[in-house]
């Protein structure tokens, strides 16, 4: 069912946890849907220098929670911004096709983060 | 790798002695049961005594029996063939929200021919309660669809009953028995059923074949209109090996039902007991008692099904979640959700169905893995406090 | 004794490659193919590459192509499946005289809801008239099915010409084309078909199991409702081995049938010519060419055909009269009668429908024992002057 | 299918033919049915002296014809009315439940010639 990349990622899931003083935090999902992301990122000078995940859900779930951490780990914001929820599983060479709605939400939970961090950063 | 299988209630292995009575009908015996020559002797008479040794296991005679491919074939059997047959005199059905989607979706389907379907709900231990039964009964009720076992959870339900209650007012009472079969008594007879439902691949025999009970004087319309096979009933050229194989599974459930069911039961036990005692924060689903012997369905809070049976099956040990049917989705479990369970629990269910193959070292073994693997995965879960 | 199978459209044996194929889905890979785990996995394998092989066969996608239990199922789901789809458009069915009883009895039983069928007459070789058809149309009909060969005297009807007056009128069209399986091409894209039934056990496979091609976009009301399997087409845990066998069995269709179609439609000459050589008052039912090269259908006069069974049997050579799925019953064949064939000729008349496994030899045996059998039945029958 | 006794009479059938100035003779069955029966009695003394059957159709119409014929040889008339359908298809040990109605006829042919016999008789 599942690719070999997401197997890998969801056996030994990179980057497990919470960042430490976030500077930002995306949730997404819900209960119903049985996928939870929370999602939380360490920024200095527009660039992510950290990034960790916690997942409640599937295999796909966890392997794009933590794809998506790999994937944007050093980068810019707006390179990071750019990442949809495709590009993670096109990354993990795709993902069964009940599995590309509901589980497929990591990148959504780094956009969240990023605006949670611009939010956070604006108010200052 | 060490291959254990705790998924029975999604099918079973094939029985060898089932293997090896099927055997003739693949290679030598392939004749049609319809023909008057060599060839379909052999090949009839094989049909003639998987059906009796299948009525012996309901109680029930060979003009009682049909053989139908699946429990699906079954279960849309009757209940469009009733529906149908019984039109005039009604349009209301009543059945359960926690049914297979066999019956679940049949009873959908038929909303378009005006029928409509009552669907009864159980409380947080799975079980009915008749009395909503009976006032959901009324002048048009034409027919009563209840399982008598349920595949998620094993919950058991009083089909004898129900079937007093059915027989009262002229209701015909069917009930899908495949997960029942073989695991508890099946006797049509003392259960009161019009009509019942069994599949060949819940009980050691392969897939393809499966058997629909319709007792006498119970009409209905065809599923599958055809030749003469089945008395006019099932039109399509019989499934002799398949036919072969549940007449064999039937007669060895026969024999060893009792024991079996003990030694199904002490599994059950070790395996749940042995969780309870190793695993913070889990709930085992449906009645205590009132349960097959086989099934135990336990919700491991804060962590999602699936992911569990990833980590299970790079063990080597095959569960499921939710049932296999429906797998290919990702709805939570309507069985569990209609006995109360919150999403997150329904989400986090994993169905242990144990077989005959199945030894205590078996059940030991998952004791074994199954601590460190719900850790770790709550360890990943945002919505685990403990971990943090 | 010699035992001589001439009965291959009545049911064939299983070929010992396709036996193998489906072997380790009895014995190791018994999984439900929708488990995610390890049990699963090689069942799913199996069921898509089964899926490959038949669709490899007509020429189809493997969305196309929904497994079924038999060719029955198949005819029923087509049609009930069209009908009930389409009823908002019309109720017009259009079929022929001499199909297979899952097409004529499904669209009789149709006839209680409302629908109305055209049953097509044919002349004396067998053939359509497809004048008869174009008027037979009008705005209601819905859909046509017509066979692709007939079982019991082979002929075969031209059915991509039919396939372009359906279209031209927004007609689906649906083919049984259980008997030309295997023995003449079967491409639905040049057939131009909207839906295509084959079966298993015409085609060396075991019984069980079927397939109903349905070409994309063709929507059609499920028979049996359930689960997720076949993409929501068709419920029931999926017969794998059943799966894993016709695959094998449409691939050496693929392989063989140039051959094997040569083969027998010179083993078939040789056993008309013989016939004809040796047994006065003969007559060979169906159109000489427009015919499938294994099925000879043969009338002798003055005596009747199961009686000439009987004898036959008892030397070890099996042969049907009228179609297997009918010889429950004692009409004379629905399909000779609509030839203009008299009873005594109808009841007369014996098919011999060959296989791969036959050779020259079994035809010069039967050719041997078959004058004295029915001289010494005229001898018997007051209809015969000749012998007194 | 059929009993042991059917496949003998089937395959080795007593009494085949016509006998030779019948004293009666009875045709019963039509082609619509695929079984014609027609039976030839000698009568002497009221006593059926020999008989011989002529049968177009299945196993059970041939084996019924041979079995009757076997049956009242040498019987007297009122013997021979007595016999049913039901006689001769017990004497068989039995037919095949489709075969009870069309197929078994050979009684009726018997009392068809008798009743031949007897109208050829009173005219005398
Ligand atoms: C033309 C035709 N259609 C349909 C069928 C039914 O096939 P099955 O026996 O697989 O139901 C047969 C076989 O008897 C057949 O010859
Ligand atoms: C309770 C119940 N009913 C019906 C079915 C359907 O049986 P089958 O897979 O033979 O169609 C199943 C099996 O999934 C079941 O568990």
């Amino acid at each position: 069912m599942y690719s070999e990349k997401v197997m890998d990622h969801f056996s030994n899931p990179r980057n497990v946890g919470e960042v430490d003083g976030p500077s930002g935090t995306g949730m997404v999902g819900n209960p119903a849907c049985g996928d939870i992301m929370k999602l939380t990122i360490k920024v200095e000078n527009d660039k992510i220098t950290d990034v960790k995940f916690k997942t409640f859900g599937c295999g796909a779930a966890i392997a794009t929670s933590s794809m998506v951490t790999e994937l944007v780990k050093g980068k810019g914001l707006d390179e990071a911004e750019k990442i949809s929820n495709n590009t993670v599983a096109e990354a993990l060479d795709g993902l069964p096709p009940v599995k590309m709605h509901c589980s497929n939400l990591a990148a959504d939970a780094l956009h969240a983060a990023i605006e949670d961090y611009k939010k956070k950063n604006a108010a200052k | 790798m060490k291959k254990i299988y705790f998924d029975n209630n999604a099918t079973t292995p094939i029985d060898p002695e089932v293997f090896d009575a099927m055997m003739p009908y693949l290679k030598e015996e392939w004749g049609n049961p319809s023909s008057i020559h060599w060839a379909g002797r052999g090949a009839r008479k094989a049909v003639e005594e998987g059906r009796e040794a299948v009525c012996k296991l309901l109680n029930c005679t060979g003009l009682e029996l049909i053989f139908t491919s699946s429990g699906s074939e079954g279960d849309n059997h009757a209940i469009k063939g009733i529906a149908y047959a019984k039109k005039d005199k009604g349009n209301h059905i009543i059945t359960t929200k926690v049914e297979h989607p066999a019956v679940l979706n049949t009873c959908k389907a038929l909303a378009k021919d005006g029928f409509e379907t009552t669907y009864l709900d159980v409380d947080g231990d799975g079980l009915l309660n008749l009395d909503q039964l009976k006032s959901a009964i009324t002048p048009k009720t034409i027919l009563i669809t209840v399982m008598y076992a349920n595949n998620e959870t094993g919950v058991v339900f009083p089909i004898k009953e129900i079937g007093e209650i059915a027989k009262g007012r002229g209701i015909t009472f069917h009930t899908d028995a495949v997960q029942a079969a073989g695991k508890i008594p099946l006797d049509v007879q003392k259960l009161g059923v019009d009509l019942l439902t069994i599949s060949g691949h819940k009980l050691y025999a392969p897939k393809g074949i499966a058997a629909l009970f319709v007792k006498r004087g119970v009409r209905l319309v065809p599923l599958i209109h055809g030749g003469h096979h089945e008395r006019n009933r099932r039109g399509g050229t019989e499934n002799v090996a398949g036919i072969a194989a549940i007449g064999k599974a039937a007669a060895i459930a026969m024999r060893d039902m009792d024991k079996e069911a003990a030694h199904l039961a002490s599994l059950r036990a070790r395996l749940e007991k042995g969780l309870a005692e190793r695993v913070p924060h889990i709930k085992i689903n449906g009645h205590p008692e009132k349960r097959l012997p086989n099934t135990a369905n336990v919700s491991f809070e804060f962590v999602e099904g699936e992911s569990l049976l990833l980590n299970l099956d790079m063990k080597g040990v095959a569960a499921s979640s939710g049932s296999a049917c429906t797998s290919g989705s990702l709805e939570p479990s309507h069985v569990l959700l209609a006995m109360g369970l919150t999403h997150e629990m329904s989400h986090g269910s994993v169905r242990f169905s144990l077989g005959k193959m199945n030894t205590a070292e078996d059940i030991d073994y998952l004791l074994e893995i199954m601590p460190p693997i719900v850790e770790r995965m709550r360890g990943m879960s945002p919505l685990y406090a403990g971990a943090k």
